[in-house]
């Protein structure tokens, strides 16, 4: 008997709802605060996606309908905590403070990663599917020698549940006891693959058969995915072990900019997830519970606007870096045949040779 | 002979039918390969046609879609398995490497692994990380396996079939920047057999041999040269493991002047196995030594910079100027 | 709440149990059958190893304590039906036909396999953990694609268990719903690997969260194997879908004969499973339920020593190959470097030249 | 200078115990490395002493051993990740090629990718197949990764220790069939740099470089030649990537005739690498083409069969003659 558990607190109309395990902790302001966030990385996904349009990016990877269960992640997280993202988790890279025109170097294909991971702790963006959920592991282990009382979360998505990676990485986790969370966004789709060719059963599941808690929450219910990542984080935090968060979330766009969905889904399925649109839901309540006013989320509006010229510029203004700067960075100690190829791009004269 | 003109991607894509239409066996089977017909629309159509039993869309694991087509070709069947891009290989190497290369040896030839790799690679098209891979040499110095590569859209075309008609397992490399250039494919015979290299254009001075997308960038620098006075006689590899020695030999005791031009870097590759094995086999005839135009030994730059990291026909004249020198 | 379910119907003592799902459907001559099996199979074991301690062989994995999950497991299969085995399978070698000396040549280092797989139905040895089980899963794809009834039975270890390829076996098993049995020869230990490190539950757990289901049986009650056995593999026949069966066993020898126990083990856990042996226990049921006499025990045991000499004289007679027989199968057509090597031999005279 | 005798694999266990008193930072992870000491028992006694924390017996899984070395070095730590078996490591492959190779550069060199990932490699112990394997060029090839072979319990004892202080990420390759010869160690300063080629015996008419286990092989084809009058310089290359072209080229000016030898097959391999580079830089130098002994082109065969696949003492002295004929 397969259970379907979906933890939700707030209604896609915006209704609150009670839950036997989990309550809001959240006071209208901090709810607001979760609002502004998923405005402002919408705003800045669509203005991304309008850059790669104008051919200004190689690639976008939109998180449209993904917001509530990023943002409700992200904010969850405690400053000390590190966390190993895809290439799709814009959300969470703007929890964690990375400069959004740092979050499309690599999409510029200036750059193959974009932030300073250590400052930030938020790991460089993973395209290997599963690679990273490994290295999260690793990272909870030294977290575990250090003594120190962080915790570490990863995301993937439904498609990279099947890898062995992330099924190794519930192994390990369970055997050493990781403080570590694995969040899985759920979106329904891994590009034309729909989430029932990866498993018959919701994700969660898989959990259970590794020996550590997995919980299922509406991805697209950002109070309810913030108290559910929040406990997750501070059991973690305690020598609690791993926990699996499987957010059920669409992605309401294409896989990427070079993907067509048409070919291989239905409209139907895009307006039923529409009507559950993150964003909506939250002020909805917000303009209920809190009657916050329309000039409120203008001022959001707004504010989001202008980050998104600001995005645009900075983009524009990321040049092609000199080709010498392939040779920076390959190894982190003297290596001959890097020596040789500087060398002899500076003959060729394609390099200004500067470093 | 009548021909018809198609893209290198339309080309595989009727390769492919073919092969399901001359054999109730074989198989496709990846990610994305049935309604959206591959990232690459390789395989568009296929489905359709031949049914979600023979066009299978798989989990996303490539380990598993190469693991699952080693039994199924133990049960008979012959599946083309697609790796969505070069980078995406690695997680079944250990299956290509430890089972598909040594199981028809260690069955005692009983089992036959029947099976073909497809192998998006190569850069030139703008992509992020680990879209631009040529792993083909990680393959090739693997005992047990065949590695080809395609240039053309003839070749796509007849490669394909044969490399599935094939009994021994064949990692089929195709230069994705390629995939929408058009070219005439003759739909009667086959260009020439699956391992064989070809002279693509010939000349007196210099042996230049290239692979896969690397070809187009060869043939442009022969015209510069040529109009510079030197002439290169170059040579399509197209068979990477085994490699065509005898089409290289016979070219370069003609020029006794060799370059090899690849994406890969140079360390242990396809282009310093052709030199020295050329070396070697010319000894007397070679009046310069063979030089390597390739990759960088950096991983692979963001794609912004890509154009200075794969040779370009500046690299391959200079090349050129540096073996003419001796 | 963790179940720890252990399906038995025959205690240690060689005691009838009642089992609400499962009961025995073989009479006294079947389960004289069995037990032959297993003495003979532990016989050619001890053969082999005494065989290894002469120099006669390189290496030899022993089966002593599975004999029942081997045998129980083996017959249990149709004369279709194909498995794919690790390097410790000899009890399923056994019982698919292969012959006894041919499941030598690999340890006596003068094959790389052994048996001919097609005819026997029995894959060759697999080395690299987990590998096999994906192509288990391949082959009953075939069988699902041939519209044929067979099923596939595959055999893996409580270490093997962790690896990527065995999990996303499960994960294909699952989505294609695969008519394949997952033996996992649970023997608590990989190498000196207490099984605690690879899982903290019981390992038929697994199957649960891919969406099928797992049980756990007593390995070492021959009676109750075939029966999970027989029963996982009809229902795969007919459409069923995979089943995982945990065989709850114990290595009592070494890991190889190259591996040191007492380096890691404790002597201890190894008495308390001896009163578990499969072959006693089986044996105890004979007598008493079935009045079987020692006379037709020590029968089976001449019968036995019989076959271990002849074993031992097939194994002495395995010379050293022609060296150049490296070059057959390498592969199954002409390929340009196998002809020169072969040339290079035949002048370096190593090689007969014959072939 | 004071030296103490003793086996690589104990060199190896005190070259591993040193880095591990030096350095709390220092891990070891891998299959059987506890209390067994791992199947050659080269960490016996680790654990005892520093604890389990710091020696980790892991689950079954060569990629999560990898992959979690990976996230432990992002948080500081470095770890010495032990492959059971050369022919085991292929499950971690995407891992190493993916990440291990590209995360220094992606980070933009935030991330220090200290990590050394120890396999017993090459043939020689008569043990079943995946047991015997020589991958070392797949991972020579792989732009970000640096490789070295040990040959001398002396060399193992110092380039251990330098491996795990240096902040590339290290393939330490060890042959496995030397484990349990003596050598004399000296306990303390190095023999020279982690990468740097060294001259064994010096030799004036042929050059012939090899690594690991071959090098015992090639010494004694070094003596038999010398009683035919034919001196033989002999290179212990070492570093396998990247490789110290200095020293060889010193030695190829010298004798003008090269041999390399190697158990790896020779397609795309260190050998064909080292062969035509060395060309190039000596080509005047050069009256023979350079020649590799290596296996054959066919899977690891049975043991049985192991040491007419593996160079012997006469095929290096067959090469010898030949390189000798020009
Ligand atoms: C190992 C590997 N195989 C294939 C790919 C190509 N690929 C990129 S994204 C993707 C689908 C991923 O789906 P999912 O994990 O659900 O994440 P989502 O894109 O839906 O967020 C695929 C197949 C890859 N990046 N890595
Ligand atoms: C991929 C891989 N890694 C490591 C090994 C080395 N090895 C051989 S057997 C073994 C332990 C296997 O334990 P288990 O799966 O429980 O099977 P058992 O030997 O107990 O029957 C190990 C680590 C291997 N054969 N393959
Ligand atoms: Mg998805
Ligand atoms: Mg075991």
């Amino acid at each position: 008997m397969i259970t379907e558990e979906l933890i939700q607190l707030v209604t896609p109309e915006g209704e609150r709802v009670s839950h036997p395990q989990y309550e809001s902790t959240l006071n209208g302001e901090e709810i607001f605060g979760l609002y502004r966030d998923m405005a402002i990385v919408r705003r800045l996904d669509n203005e991304a996606t309008s850059l790669q349009r104008q051919g200004q990016l190689a690639l976008w990877a939109q998180i449209q309908g993904q917001e509530a269960a990023q943002i409700g992640a992200g904010r969850a997280m405690q400053p000390n905590d590190f966390s190993f993202p895809t290439y799709r988790e814009h959300g969470i890279a703007w929890c964690r403070g990375v400069p959004p025109e740092d979050m499309l170097r690599m999409f510029r294909a200036t750059s193959n990663g974009g932030w300073d991971a250590q400052k930030y702790r938020h790991s460089v963006p993973t395209v290997v599917l599963g690679n990273q959920v490994l290295h999260a592991v690793g990272y909870g282990m030294g977290i575990q020698r250090d003594g120190a009382e962080d915790a570490v979360i990863t995301f993937f998505g439904d498609g990279a549940s099947s890898q062995g990676d992330v099924l190794e990485a519930f192994v390990w986790a369970s055997s050493y006891n990781v403080p570590i969370v694995f969040f899985l966004q759920n979106n329904q789709w891994g590009i034309s693959t729909p989430m029932s060719i990866q498993s018959k059963i919701p994700l969660y599941h898989r959990a259970g058969g590794f020996g550590f808690p997995g919980v299922r929450v509406d991805g697209n219910d950002v109070l309810a995915v913030y108290e559910v990542t929040q406990r997750a984080l501070s059991l973690a935090r305690v020598g609690g072990g791993p926990t699996l968060i499987e957010a059920h979330t669409y992605r309401l766009g294409a896989h990427t900019t070079s993907d067509d969905p048409t070919r291989y889904r239905i409209d139907a399925e895009v307006e039923v997830w529409k009507h559950k649109d993150p964003i909506e839901r939250v002020k909805a309540l917000l303009a209920r519970e809190y009657s916050v006013k329309n000039s409120q989320f203008d001022e959001v509006e707004a504010e989001a606007d202008e980050k998104a010229l600001k995005l645009r510029e900075d983009v524009l203004a990321m040049d092609r870096p000199d080709p010498i700067t392939m040779f920076d960075n390959a190894y982190a100690e003297f290596h001959p045949l890097i020596e040789e190829g500087r060398h002899e791009m500076i003959e060729l004269g394609v390099s200004g040779g500067q470093r | 002979m009548t021909t018809t003109s198609m893209t290198m991607a339309k080309a595989l894509n009727e390769g492919l039918r073919k092969s399901l239409e001359n054999n109730k066996k074989v198989l496709i089977m990846g990610e994305d390969v049935g309604k959206l017909g591959g990232v690459f629309r390789i395989t568009d159509g296929l489905q359709k046609d031949f049914g979600e039993d023979r066009i299978i869309d798989s989990p996303l694991a490539e380990s598993a879609i190469v693991g699952t087509a080693v039994g199924l070709a133990i049960r008979g069947y012959r599946t083309v398995c697609e790796m969505q891009f070069d980078g995406f290989v690695y997680p079944a190497f250990d299956q290509i490497v430890s089972q598909v290369a040594k199981l028809h040896k260690r069955s005692d030839g009983v089992y036959t692994m029947g099976l073909v790799i497809r192998l998006p690679f190569q850069g030139g098209i703008g992509a992020i990380e680990h879209h631009s891979e040529s792993p083909e040499a990680y393959f090739a110095a693997t005992a047990g396996l065949r590695v080809v590569a395609c240039s053309t859209p003839n070749d796509a075309y007849w490669m394909i079939q044969q490399s599935i008609d094939h009994n021994d397992p064949i990692i089929f490399c195709e230069p994705k920047s390629r995939y929408w250039e058009k070219g005439e494919v003759d739909l009667e015979s086959p260009p020439a057999g699956l391992f064989d290299a070809v002279v693509r254009r010939e000349g007196s001075d210099v042996t230049v041999i290239g692979y896969g997308g690397t070809m187009k960038t060869i043939l442009r620098a022969a015209d510069t040269a040529a109009s510079e006075g030197v002439s290169l006689e170059v040579i399509d590899a197209r068979g990477l493991s085994p490699l065509d020695f005898s089409t290289m030999t016979a070219s370069l005791e003609k020029t006794g002047r060799l370059v090899v031009a690849q994406e890969a870097p140079h360390t242990a590759s396809i282009g310093s196995g052709i030199v020295s094995e050329l070396t070697h086999r010319c000894f007397y005839s070679m009046s310069a030594p063979g030089l390597v135009v390739s990759g960088y030994h950096v991983p692979y730059p963001p794609t912004r910079l890509e154009e200075d990291y794969r040779p370009t026909v500046d690299r391959i004249l200079d090349a050129i100027d540096r073996v003419m020198e001796y």
